[in-house]
């Protein structure tokens, strides 16, 4: 199985490599242990937020509201802190109204089953409605140093939100693997047909997986808002979907449901990461930073799929 | 002595103005395979619907090894020991072999909710092994086992449920004749393990082969059970059609000319190597061998679908065919073996569908000619005696037989040279395959050069002029008109070196 | 039948949600009169459009707008777009062309793109001011402003300069690379370098497309791609506090000195407040964005009512203004230490 | 109208929700405002809605043959800055939309070849091509509006013929031309039957690479037409012009009835749609409703509405 696992995710490793030794190259800069510890750091938010969309995608759904949903719950992190709510009640708080997010999207796709780009299309308007109308057009800003913790804190000697990223890939992968609802996850996306016959509740687990979504994104923005020090409701998390829903799909995912893994997103997501770094630390003009993300992204699309080409055809028989 | 496993009694089921099932008992033994026959719409599937708990019957009751019970959904059913396993695959191409026969159940979670993936691995295999599946490798990904083999998990997978009851809805529609036989030795040993067994299927043959009793459904009604000595292939045909059928196979008039309009030379791709043959005006040409061999991809390459080395002439002319839309140029028509993935758009209306690949011709710059399309549906759905209100009806609501006929009249239309048909009656009912097997006769009379590739011997030996056969993607051997039996055909077919295995 | 009333129900529900939410969000603007249709002849109305709607800065300027309202007895509109979209903006003050409103105050997101929609209000007889961001070249009557582009940008760069002892490396961060006022702003401290501190490298300018997260992440690369970085010049609201943010944080792993970057820019004092206590922005420049608004609706008031703008006018609660030809100058603002918090924004 | 039209299954024509939706919102803003109901708001409205609306063709199409393009957004500010650059060195100006339209061929050409030719999944291959596009927009001209038009080019996006401007004649006309072949020719059956089985029109002896190949050429052509006309509109070309364009579109064409999945639509549906989102847009404008609470609106209008099986046609 790992064997298997491996080969699934190799144009993409192979690929990340690639790209680093040429960032490497480029600029001496780059493969510093700081600047590694630089791009982990960046890119907590995405980290947490794509296993929520590698289980979404694996549904065979994506969800296009997750920006709105983070602008959402740091902004009212924001508002709880300002008045004066201890930090740790106020990131709970923002984590449950992140919950509540994900169960305004869970009820209309699982139980109403109206379809999720629908659905996210709407709520990424009617969340990112709401964030900046709880605004009030201000920024959320001057966090007390309490709160400061989650984003800049560090537990045995290594950053507070790397930890919980870690641990949270950690839980995901097991339990995508290991329990379940991971496993009904994948069986819905593969043939959602058969898993109703198999008895498994298609309605219950993309509830449950439209929730844990709304969880991690709730647990991402708190680290967000801690992170960055200010919230501005109005653009926090905008272009988040599309980001982090590239990095799924470079990571393996198919668009279609089914295939993909937690740890080929995290992959997706670190060469995005390192695509975006490498640029900029290579010094590259800033004109162009954004052309050469966009080109990169194709290229790896272009290798998956040369992937899947590669493996379909080891098919046994003709009639498949 | 003995007592039923399953009884059930008085069955009727309604829908909205629909009676499909009236007053049907059914009682089935342990280790005795029993054979369900009918036409399409006779109400077999609403009685497998109602045994495989994915309906309530409206009256009547089911009782398990003497007890009632009521089923609240297929799992229930499963639960208590009614499995089923479809024509169509319930199985998850993404995942494991072994996952699929364990999906989602609670013996293969530990503790903490963690699932024992070796011991899943470990009895996933144990079952496999044990209805004699060896070769396959549980781990493995489901997309990439072949059709047999997926068969086996779908029937490891009710095993696993400890089935009493298994009812088979056609298992060998999908499979090639050599793997039909593999799947018999597993109804055999299932049979000996004293599980029984409901066999659907509209091959007369297999039922003479495998089974030990027969019931016939007509209309919703049961019209009798009998032990299979006491029926024969006639008498069956007569209690399912209710009335004397015409000969099946019409009779051929060797009227075929001698010129050939397609020959092949030396093609050669994927599994298929140097293969040439000739198909001459008005010939119908067999085209058998078991799935693997190489006539389904022969059939793609000659439609163009897939791209190879080798020679085809038309007419004497060398052509290249390297996409349906040239092969269609070339006037080669294809009416493919998946009618509802490949033949059909099944919300589109009859219309549409026959006009699709005329839609040039029956278009100014571009712009439908609706008088001409009218005119042409018209004519196709009479000549082929498509049964359905208008022409605007949507395929959907057809049944098999009749949408079959929509993807043979989409190509007539077309005025093909070349037809090229491959599984024409799969899905079919008795009375449709003899109304298409007319068809093909005739066509073949008016001088259309047909390419027949089934996996139906008998519809092969029945109709063809010609017989090549293919093993491991070459011909080893053509039988003339009249020349060929079953058992010769498949002797041939599965090579007489090496019995069974293709792989 | 049902479901389709049930539709239609939903979205007459959703309107009239609307028309309520209208006229709460407007109460406190015009001293509790219903705002709908109260447009007629005895009440000036003016629409107060700034570039989107979200960041602080416009949020403060709102506030001014309103009290402007209030003082003067006029109704104000104050609405934008989400996102600083050219096109949609253009959309909106056409609305509000049909609406027949007195005035217009706009800050263009694009200075050209104005032109046709100030050439059409001006027909009707509107009168049009830009604030904040001018449009020159078309119809507008004044440009409200603390003072020219070309001036902030040599004051930031004086600032800079000053902190950092006149050489060095220095990063530029802005919100958007195609945004006419963040252009002209850096040229000019680019110029201002050249001119007066010849020691002074611009290594390079990075944008954030007024997104938070990216202004962060743009400045943590900035310290790791120019370890020799001395200044960071942030020209939009959004930049300082990112890049004061990024400092703090290095100064605090010990991956920097204190005082080793100095920060200045544009940012609005309460955002800002925490860093320049903590002495990571000595300087940040500003000016009361509420202030412009108020003076944006003045203008448009005293233009309506056909009278003068002179220099050295005085303007109730903001004081005296300078105007240069079109041109109205409320002046800038130097936040440190010692004032940040007498600043109410 | 023909027997052809009342016969297909598949052209839902049933938007009678979608009409009375928006008879519902004219009525009641014409209520609210006296300004809604005039002529000059109408005209607006109308020259307003080009962009969207000349996008939306193509979209719809796309989406009923199963796929998207999220692209055109970027497409459209390539194609309009990629004009503005030619026409500042020197070209005419008449070449120089040619240029941009050219562009606009080119990038939709692109992922055409990627989707249709290599079976790329859509959604993926036009995310990457806005982020990758939206950049070389920056790199084309610095990010600099570019302006200075003459007034000949101006006269697309700013005149009234007749009281009507013209670039919503035009959209009209786009949209009954392709409402035209989306109803009475062969191209729309095969774009109906890609969306509804894919297989079936391919073993039909139909190319469907270059169905779906001229779908997204379309899609570029129309994102650069509509940058075209933004560019005449507003008399500037600029990088961040068509930002989030992609989801006023879709919200457009969604709402018009449009199946998600694909196999299912209509363009009248989708001109509808567009009309319901713009009134409704303007109406609350007119009123001074804050854009926030418009957006909630808009979203809870696309749940509850599109959501609905019935406002489907189902």
């Amino acid at each position: 199985m790992k064997r298997l696992l491996n080969v699934h995710e190799a144009p993409i490793i192979l690929f990340t490599i690639l790209v680093t030794l040429l960032f490497s190259i480029l600029s001496p800069d780059f493969m510093q242990v700081e600047n590694i510890r630089l791009i982990l750091d960046q890119n907590i938010t995405m980290f947490i937020v794509a296993i929520g969309m590698t289980m979404v995608i694996l549904l065979g759904g994506m969800d296009l509201s997750v920006g709105s949903v983070l602008a959402v719950t740091a902004t009212s992190v924001g508002l709880f802190l300002s008045h004066g709510i201890h930090p740790w009640i106020a990131a709970a708080m923002g984590i449950c109204i992140g919950v509540l997010c994900g169960m305004v999207n869970g009820y209309f796709i699982a139980v109403r089953k109206i379809p999720d780009i629908i659905v996210t299309l709407a709520t990424m308007y009617i969340f990112r409605g709401i964030a900046v109308g709880i605004s009030g057009g201000t920024w959320m800003t001057n966090f007390p140093e309490g709160f400061r913790f989650f984003g800049q804190g560090n537990l045995l000697g290594i950053s507070f939100p790397l930890f919980i990223a870690v641990i949270l890939i950690a839980i995901f992968i097991y339990v995508m693997k290991f329990t379940r609802v991971g496993r009904r996850v994948y069986s819905i996306g593969g043939n959602g047909p058969a898993a109703k016959l198999a008895g498994i509740s298609v309605v219950r687990t993309k509830f449950k997986v439209y929730v844990l979504t709304g969880l991690l994104v709730g647990i991402a923005s708190v680290i967000f808002a801690a992170k960055v020090g200010s919230v501005q409701a109005s653009t926090a998390g905008s272009g988040l979907a599309f980001e982090v829903m590239a990095a799924v799909l470079i990571g393996g995912g198919s668009i279609f449901g089914g295939v993909g893994t937690i740890a080929g997103t995290m992959l997706g997501v670190l060469f995005m990461g390192i695509v975006k770094n490498g640029l900029i630390i290579s010094k590259v003009s800033p004109f162009w930073v954004d052309a050469a993300t966009g080109f990169l992204i194709i290229l790896a699309i272009v290798i998956n799929t040369l992937q899947r080409i590669r493996q379909n055809k080891g098919k046994e028989g003709d009639l498949v | 002595m003995r007592h039923p496993v399953l009884k059930m009694e008085g069955i009727s089921k309604e829908f909205p103005g629909v009676k499909a099932l009236s007053n049907v008992s059914f009682e089935l033994y342990p280790g005795e395979v029993h054979a369900l026959m009918g036409e399409n719409g006779a109400g077999k599937s609403t009685l497998m619907k109602i045994l495989s708990g994915v309906y309530s019957p409206t009256q009547g009751t089911i009782r398990l090894k003497g007890k009632e019970v009521t089923f609240g959904n297929p799992l229930d059913a499963q639960r208590q020991g009614v499995s089923i396993i479809h024509q169509e695959f319930n199985l998850f191409s993404n995942l494991t072999a072994a996952e699929n026969i364990f999906i989602d159940r609670p013996e293969m979670v530990g503790r903490f909710g963690r699932i024992q993936w070796s011991k899943m691995y470990d009895e996933a295999q144990r079952l496999v092994d044990s209805i004699g599946g060896g070769e396959i490798d549980v781990r493995k990904e489901v997309r990439h086992l072949g059709v047999h083999s997926q068969q086996v998990i779908e029937i490891a997978k009710a095993l696993s449920f400890q089935a009493d009851v298994l009812i088979m809805d056609e298992p060998s529609a999908a499979l090639p004749e050599n793997e039909v036989k593999k799947m018999f030795d597993v109804v055999n040993r299932l049979r000996a393990q004293g599980v029984a067994i409901v066999y659907v299927s509209h091959r007369m043959k297999e039922i003479f082969e495998i089974a030990d009793k027969v019931t016939v459904l007509r209309d919703g009604a049961k019209i009798d059970t009998r032990g299979i000595e006491e029926v024969t292939e006639q008498s069956l045909i007569q209690m399912m059609v209710g009335k004397e059928v015409g000969q099946l196979y019409p009779v051929r008039e060797q009227k075929q000319g001698q010129e050939a309009v397609l020959q092949v030379k030396q093609l050669s791709l994927d599994s298929v190597h140097h293969v040439s043959f000739e198909l001459r005006r008005g010939e119908i040409l067999g085209l058998f061998g078991v799935p693997g061999s190489g006539t389904h991809t022969i059939a793609e390459r000659l439609f163009g679908l897939k791209r190879g080395t080798g020679e085809i002439t038309i007419r004497g002319a060398a052509v290249k065919i390297n996409s349906p839309s040239q092969a269609k140029a070339k006037k080669i028509a294809y009416v493919p073996p998946d009618r509802h993935r490949q033949g059909i758009i099944k919300p589109m209306s009859i219309r549409q569908n026959l006009s699709i690949p005329m839609l040039p011709q029956l278009s100014k710059y571009t712009v439908l000619d609706e008088a001409r399309i009218t005119e042409m549906s018209r004519e196709y759905m009479e000549k082929l005696r498509i049964k359905a209100p208008n022409d605007g009806q949507s395929v959907d609501f057809l049944s098999g037989g009749n949408q079959q006929k929509v993807v043979i009249g989409k190509w007539l239309a077309a005025n093909p040279d070349i037809l090229i048909l491959e599984e024409p009656t799969r899905g079919v009912d008795v009375g449709a395959k003899a109304e298409i097997y007319h068809i093909i006769h005739q066509l073949a009379q008016e001088g259309l050069s047909i390419l027949l590739i089934s996996s139906e011997m008998p519809e092969v030996i029945g109709l063809s002029d010609r017989i090549l056969v293919l093993y491991k993607g070459t011909i080893v051997h053509e039988f003339a008109h009249g020349e060929a039996d079953q058992e010769q055909l498949l002797q041939r077919a599965s090579h007489p070196l090496s019995e069974g295995g293709h792989l | 039948m049902k479901k389709l009333t049930l539709t239609l129900l939903t979205g007459v529900l959703a309107l009239n949600l609307a028309a309520c939410g209208s006229t709460s969000g407007n109460q406190p603007g015009n001293g509790g009169k219903p705002s709908q249709g109260a447009s007629g002849s005895d009440t000036r109305t003016y629409f107060i459009n700034p570039k989107s709607i979200g960041p602080a800065y416009w949020a403060a300027a709102e506030k001014g707008a309103k009290k402007a309202a209030a003082d003067l007895k006029v109704e104000v509109l104050f609405n934008a777009p989400t996102e600083a979209d050219s096109s949609k903006q253009i959309n909106m003050i056409q609305d509000m062309l049909t609406r027949k409103v007195s005035g217009i105050g706009v800050s263009p997101n694009d200075a050209k793109a104005v032109g046709p929609v100030f050439k059409k209000a001006k027909g009707q007889g509107v009168n049009i001011v830009t604030w904040d961001s001018d449009a020159p070249d078309t119809d507008r009557q004044y440009y409200v402003a603390p003072a020219t582009d070309q001036e902030v940008g040599e004051l930031l760069a004086k600032t800079i300069g000053e902190e950092i002892g006149g050489k060095g490396q220095v990063a530029f961060m802005v919100a958007g690379l195609g945004s006419q006022n963040q252009i002209a702003k850096s040229n000019a401290a680019k110029a201002y370098f050249a001119a007066n501190y010849p020691d002074i490298e611009v290594v390079t300018t990075v944008a954030s497309d007024d997104d938070q997260q990216k202004a962060y992440a743009n400045a943590q690369n900035l310290l790791q791609t120019y370890p020799d970085l001395r200044g960071i010049i942030g020209f939009a609201g959004g930049e300082p506090p990112a890049a004061a943010e990024v400092v703090e944080q290095a100064v605090k792993a010990g991956t920097l000195e204190k005082n080793q970057v100095a920060i200045t820019g544009i940012a609005v004092p309460s955002v800002v407040k925490n860093y320049i206590k903590n002495g990571t922005i000595k300087t940040d420049i500003i000016w009361d964005p509420g202030k412009l608004a108020y003076v944006t609706v003045y203008i448009l008031d005293q233009l309506a009512q056909g009278k003068e703008i002179k220099d050295g006018m005085e303007i109730p609660t903001v004081g005296t203004v300078k105007v240069d030809g079109q041109n109205v100058f409320i002046g800038t603002l130097q936040v440190t230490n010692e004032n940040v918090d007498s600043f109410d924004f | 109208m023909s027997a052809w039209t009342s016969r297909l299954p598949l052209k839902g024509n049933k938007l009678i929700v979608q009409m009375l939706l928006l008879f519902v919102i004219i009525v009641l803003f014409s209520f609210l405002s006296p300004y809604f109901l005039t002529v000059t708001n109408i005209m607006n409205v109308l020259n307003q809605m080009v962009e969207v609306g000349l996008i939306a063709i193509p979209m719809t199409m796309i989406i009923i043959s199963g796929a998207m393009d999220l692209s055109v957004g970027s497409i459209l500010a390539f194609s309009a800055v990629c004009m503005g650059v030619a026409y500042e060195r020197g070209l005419d100006i008449w070449i120089s939309v040619i240029i941009g339209l050219l562009a606009g061929l080119l990038c939709g050409a692109v992922n055409g070849y990627l989707i249709a030719r290599h079976r790329m999944q859509a959604i993926v291959v036009t995310i990457g091509m806005l982020v990758m596009l939206r950049g070389l927009v920056y790199v084309i001209n610095q990010g600099r509006p570019i302006s200075g038009f003459p007034d000949a080019f101006y006269f697309m996006g700013q005149q009234y013929v007749g009281g009507i401007p013209v670039n919503a004649i035009f959209l009209v006309v786009m949209f009954l031309l392709a409402s035209f072949v989306m109803k009475k020719t062969r191209f729309s059956t095969y774009v109906y039957g890609i969306g509804n089985n894919e297989e079936v029109v391919r073993y039909s002896g139909i190319s469907v690479v270059r169905i779906r190949f001229i779908l997204f050429m379309l899609s570029g052509l129309f994102s650069a037409l509509a940058g075209i006309f933004l560019v005449s509109r507003l008399a500037s070309a600029e990088a961040t012009s068509g930002t989030n364009i992609e989801l006023d579109v879709i919200t457009a064409t969604l709402i018009g009835g449009t199946h998600i999945f694909g196999g299912r639509g209509s363009l009248s549906g989708t001109f509808v749609g567009l009309l319901i989102i713009v009134f409704l847009r303007n109406g609350l404008n007119l009123l001074g409703v804050s854009v926030l609470y418009q957006a909630v609106i808009l979203g809870a209008l696309l749940l509850l509405a599109v959501g609905n099986k019935k406002f489907n046609g189902e």
